[in-house]
């Protein structure tokens, strides 16, 4: 019987400060046992539990794409007790990662289609990977128009800077990156909060366009109504939610909406599902 | 089916014979109580009993346990590199005394700790090594609705062995492979021959001593959200509810759970916990929002959770074998029965139900 | 504080309280070497609210 | 008791109709014998709900916490202490509350009774004239209310309500402390070794299965986070290891010393029958015998551990 307590033992291979204000760190992390990496085999979209012995466990979201190899990456925000220690680890050391756990984004149903993925502040993780993961050689053809859309406070909050520069580069791929505000004259990109840079540059919801979701809730609430009037319906509207875990299994019963375990079956959920269950997130 | 005659003066022996492959638990009156205990060398399980106060589920899933271990000394090998700890011993055991009601709720919880996806190895491998010796109900409980919660007082479903009290002796009805092996080693063969009948009567005489009941038929055709959305049901209770997690911790069918590390010296442990979702830390949020941050929000998802959400997830009945605990327990009198009764006549059109307990 | 913790079963050796301001080097070193001493007579050995290992299963 | 049961209902419904008050706390009959339910009435029908008698043991000042809105509220001796010390340390306004005082003849103790029951009770009768009868399925039993009080109430001497607006019935005769011995148990244990005592708590713990039913029942702990909950720093581990649960019962009582009143609503909603007493009794007895206070006999001061005075006993300071 596989024990699914069992965390894969890895070691911190880099750690690399993302924001200016030092609250979010991006871990790489290599697995002791290469054989783990095999097994530790996921889709884009899908968690992890990050495990620090004598401390606890956190679930993150994969920042790395299946398609990068040889490392699992995690960008992580401080701001319980484990992320907090988390933080103060050093290169070198040694942990443990549970998983994969949970869906992934719909990428079946995505084959073929427009997609266009909307993300604020630091629950970018997920959405890099899915990125990094349509933007593959072997994969790009197998989607249509893509479109990113991602803001965060200030220029120096933004995640993955230089990837999104060079995303921005690129022309089978459009790239609208925002601020909340900037007094930088050098600033070229948006500057606006995300549901507003969402109706100015959002293409139109059609039967062959989806769109994958993932921000503070705030963000959400208001990009829910521009998606509306896009014309988006509710089954092509993909979100990824967040809720308090342990087992990250569906067995210890914390974080269901309804029936449904956010761990097991979400994260990932679409519109039209989530308005069937109760807002418990 | 087969059914065997223990004379209860050959009870003792019996019972000396299996410790020799299996450790014992069964009912034992401490303080002013029953609980169900290790049973010492000699000593013998008190067969006189109502039901344990707390229900037996921590034999199978102890509150506390220790699910991994690792070495924090930077020396060793498995320095910070979790493994299940190798002093975990799942040794034969065999629960003596067990009520149906207790052993009907096994299978309720196994569909949480045994999925297709993943598998608890540490409740699973508990139960399969347990052997369970039910005892029939002849003298339930005025608060026992077992009857309409699928469970009975002579239900056998779940049990190796059910033991009847039939004064002298016991009838001991050998169900499983694993309830024929304890018999035999048991050394109880006398088979009792022409007693269907009887037992059929007793079973039925025990039906009719349970008073109360719950109404549930109506449970899985109601829509989720408007259940939900039924303050009517919702505000009175959640106004006495302290959210304490007695209804959760004396429960056979609440499962929830928390994992915690703990150091000490330079061992690390993971340890699992009974959780509960009657208390504000079970869902909060490290950003201090909290999916069910309200008393209401609380209560409401432990009986959303076993009369609907679990209702309709395994279209198999519902979360609870009606042993009452809770409705007995509870210091502020919330009572399962009235709360199932409401969702279940709950009119969505008029938003109105019928608060009866019965 | 101290009265429940012997009410409790804590020998009253086992806590003291005193005023020591962070000048009085040698009255700090006075009162610990009195207090472990006093602690370490008692008879019984055993330490109370330490934790070596989790007591559960 | 009927007297009490009407003269309740018919304040409530007179605070309601005149708009004195949004709701009214008070308990209704509960679904099975010796548990009524802290229940609140907002209307005449709800009113007729109300019920008072033996079986009211919980504490209702637990239930006004921080709450906004005018309410009336039952309160017997214990209960209007509390209600004072919520007041005191602000968790309710004095004007937001009419309180109906019920002088208190004891509640009786759920767990004794069962003990004595020859099986399962499934009625209460509580007489008027002090005595209580017990029936099940093959037995009725008639016995002194005295002897199944709850051992609060026995030994309690502050039976009438201190603060109120109006009396729900005629105040009754106070023990006096020198014929009950509230501090009897904690004199016995006193009188015990370190390792007898150590021994005796480790015993009365060793059921605790960390439900917070005592801690959640109690008025006084309305800590938004417990310390128990805290994970940053942990100050205690969760499972139940018995120094984990002593830690535990031992700082919650602490945190009730010259606050507690007593009511024993902590061990009336225990389900494993814990004495949670043991614990706070001692604190009350020190804070009487050290500070010569009784907690929430008045809304103006503060309980003798949140204040300094130059004459607080120190000789425990060597």
């Amino acid at each position: 019987m596989e024990n699914p307590y069992i965390p894969y033992p890895v070691r911190i291979d880099e750690i690399k400060t993302e924001t200016e204000d030092k609250s979010l760190k991006t871990f790489k992390f290599v697995f002791l046992n290469p054989e783990d990496e095999e097994k530790f085999s996921y889709r884009a979209g899908q968690f992890a539990e990050l495990s620090i012995p004598g401390i606890g466990e956190i679930p993150i979201g994969i920042a790395s794409s299946p398609t990068e190899k040889g490392f699992v990456k995690f960008t992580i925000f401080k701001t319980g007790k484990v992320t907090s220690y988390l933080h103060s680890m050093k290169e070198g050391d040694i942990m443990g990662i549970r998983g994969p756990l949970g869906n992934w984004y719909p990428w079946e149903t995505l084959e073929g289609k427009n997609v266009v993925i909307i993300g604020g502040g630091f629950a970018f993780t997920t959405l890099r990977s899915s990125i990094i993961y349509m933007l593959d050689p072997e994969n790009r053809q197998k989607f249509k128009d893509i479109h990113v859309i991602y803001g965060a406070r200030s220029p120096g909050m933004l995640l993955y800077k230089d990837e999104l520069e060079s995303w921005a580069a690129r022309d089978d791929l459009n790239m609208h990156i925002t601020v909340d505000s900037c007094d930088d004259p050098e600033w070229t990109h948006h500057t606006g909060f995300v549901p507003t840079v969402t109706e100015q540059e959002g293409p139109a919801g059609t039967e062959d366009t989806y769109a994958i979701v993932c921000g503070p809730p705030i963000m959400i609430k208001f990009t829910q109504p521009v998606l509306d009037k896009l014309g988006y319906s509710e089954d092509r509207i993909i979100m990824s939610l967040e809720n308090r875990m342990k087992c990250g299994i569906g067995m210890c019963g914390r974080c269901n909406i309804g029936k449904e375990f956010v761990c097991k079956d979400g994260p990932v959920f679409t519109l039209q599902q989530l308005n069937q269950t109760p807002k418990e997130y | 089916m087969k059914v065997i005659r223990i004379d209860k003066n050959d009870w003792a022996e019996g019972i000396e014979k299996i410790r020799k492959t299996y450790s014992l638990i069964g009912p034992v009156k401490e303080k002013f109580y029953h609980i169900f205990a290790n049973l010492g060398s000699g000593q013998m399980p008190d067969m006189e009993f109502t039901n344990s106060r707390i229900s037996p589920k921590y034999i199978i899933y102890p509150q506390s346990e220790i699910i991994l271990k690792c070495s924090m000394n930077a020396e060793e090998e498995d320095y910070k590199i979790y493994r299940e700890p190798e002093d975990k011993e799942y040794k034969e055991k065999a629960v003596l005394g067990i009520r149906p009601c207790d052993a009907d709720s096994l299978p309720v919880v196994m569909r949480n700790f045994d999925t297709d996806e993943y598998k608890d190895p540490y409740w699973l491998r508990a139960f399969e090594t347990t052997t369970l010796v039910g005892l029939a109900c002849d003298a339930p409980c005025p608060s026992c609705f077992c009857t309409s919660a699928g469970s009975g007082p002579y239900n056998h479903k779940n049990l190796d062995v059910m033991l009847i009290d039939n004064k002298d002796h016991y009838l001991a009805e050998i169900i499983t492979e694993k309830g024929e092996k304890l018999a035999e080693a048991a050394g109880w063969q006398d088979k009792a021959e022409g007693i269907a009948d009887e037992i059929a009567k007793r079973k039925s005489d025990a039906e009719s001593k349970i008073e109360s009941n719950v109404h549930t038929d109506n449970l899985a055709k109601q829509p989720l959200l408007d259940l939900y959305e039924a303050t009517s049901i919702w505000e009175k209770a959640a106004f006495a509810c302290i959210n304490c997690g007695t209804c959760t911790y004396v429960c056979p069918t609440c499962w929830c759970f928390d994992i915690q590390d703990e150091v000490y010296g330079r061992e690390g442990f993971r340890i699992r916990n009974w959780d509960s979702c009657m208390y504000p830390l079970f869902t909060l949020h490290a950003s201090a929002h909290n999916p069910r941050g309200t008393k209401l929000a609380r209560l409401r998802q432990r009986f959303m959770h076993k009369l609907k959400y679990y209702v309709d997830k395994y279209e198999n009945g519902i979360q609870c074998t009606g042993c009452g605990r809770c409705v007995r327990l509870c210091p502020v009198n919330i009572d399962i029965r009235r709360i199932c009764n409401m969702m279940n006549s709950y009119d969505p059109e008029t938003c109105t139900c019928e608060a009866t307990v019965s | 504080m101290k009265n429940l913790l012997e009410h409790m079963g804590i020998e009253p050796e086992r806590l003291h309280f005193s005023w020591i301001s962070s000048a009085e080097s040698t009255k700090f070193v006075d009162v610990a070497t009195k207090v472990t001493e006093a602690a370490k007579s008692l008879e019984n050995k055993e330490k109370k609210f330490v934790k070596t290992k989790p007591k559960v299963a | 008791m009927k007297s009490y049961t009407d003269n309740i209902k018919e304040i409530s419904k007179r605070l309601l109709k005149e708009d004195k008050v949004d709701m009214v706390i008070g308990y209704r009959t509960g679904s099975v014998p010796l548990m009524h339910q802290p229940f609140f009435a907002q209307n005449q029908e709800e009113v007729d709900e109300f019920v008072w008698d033996s079986n009211c043991g919980l504490n209702l000042a637990n239930y006004i916490t921080d709450r906004t809105e005018r309410i009336g509220i039952l309160a017997t001796g214990c209960n209007s202490r509390n209600i004072a010390v919520h007041i005191v340390e602000g968790k309710i306004k004095r004007e937001q509350l009419y309180i109906i005082g019920i002088p208190c003849k004891g509640m009786v103790d759920r767990h004794k009774l069962s003990a004595m029951a020859d099986g399962d009770i499934t009625s209460v009768e509580d007489e008027n004239n002090g005595s209580i009868t017990i029936t099940g399925q093959n037995f009725s039993k008639t016995v002194d209310k005295a002897e199944v009080l709850q051992e609060n109430c026995s030994v309690c001497v502050h039976r009438n309500p201190v603060i109120y607006d109006e009396l729900a019935a005629e105040e009754v005769t106070e023990q006096k402390r020198d014929d009950v011995d509230p501090y009897a148990r904690v004199k016995e244990i006193e009188a015990l070794s370190p390792e007898e005592k150590w021994a005796h708590f480790d015993d009365l713990l060793s059921d605790c299965i960390r439900c917070y039913a005592c801690r959640n029942a109690c008025p006084l702990c309305y800590c938004p986070l417990c310390f128990v909950d805290e994970s940053n720093p942990q100050w205690v581990g969760k499972s139940i290891d018995h120094t984990d649960v002593r830690t535990f019962h031992f700082l919650r009582a602490y945190h009730c010393a010259g606050r507690c009143t007593d009511c024993g609503a902590c061990v009336r909603s225990c389900p494993v029958g814990i004495n949670v007493r043991d614990f706070t009794k001692k604190l009350e007895k020190d804070c009487l015998e050290l500070f010569d206070w009784e907690a929430g006999l008045n809304t103006e001061q503060r309980p003798p551990l949140d204040t300094y005075r130059p004459d607080d006993p120190e000789e425990f300071i060597k």
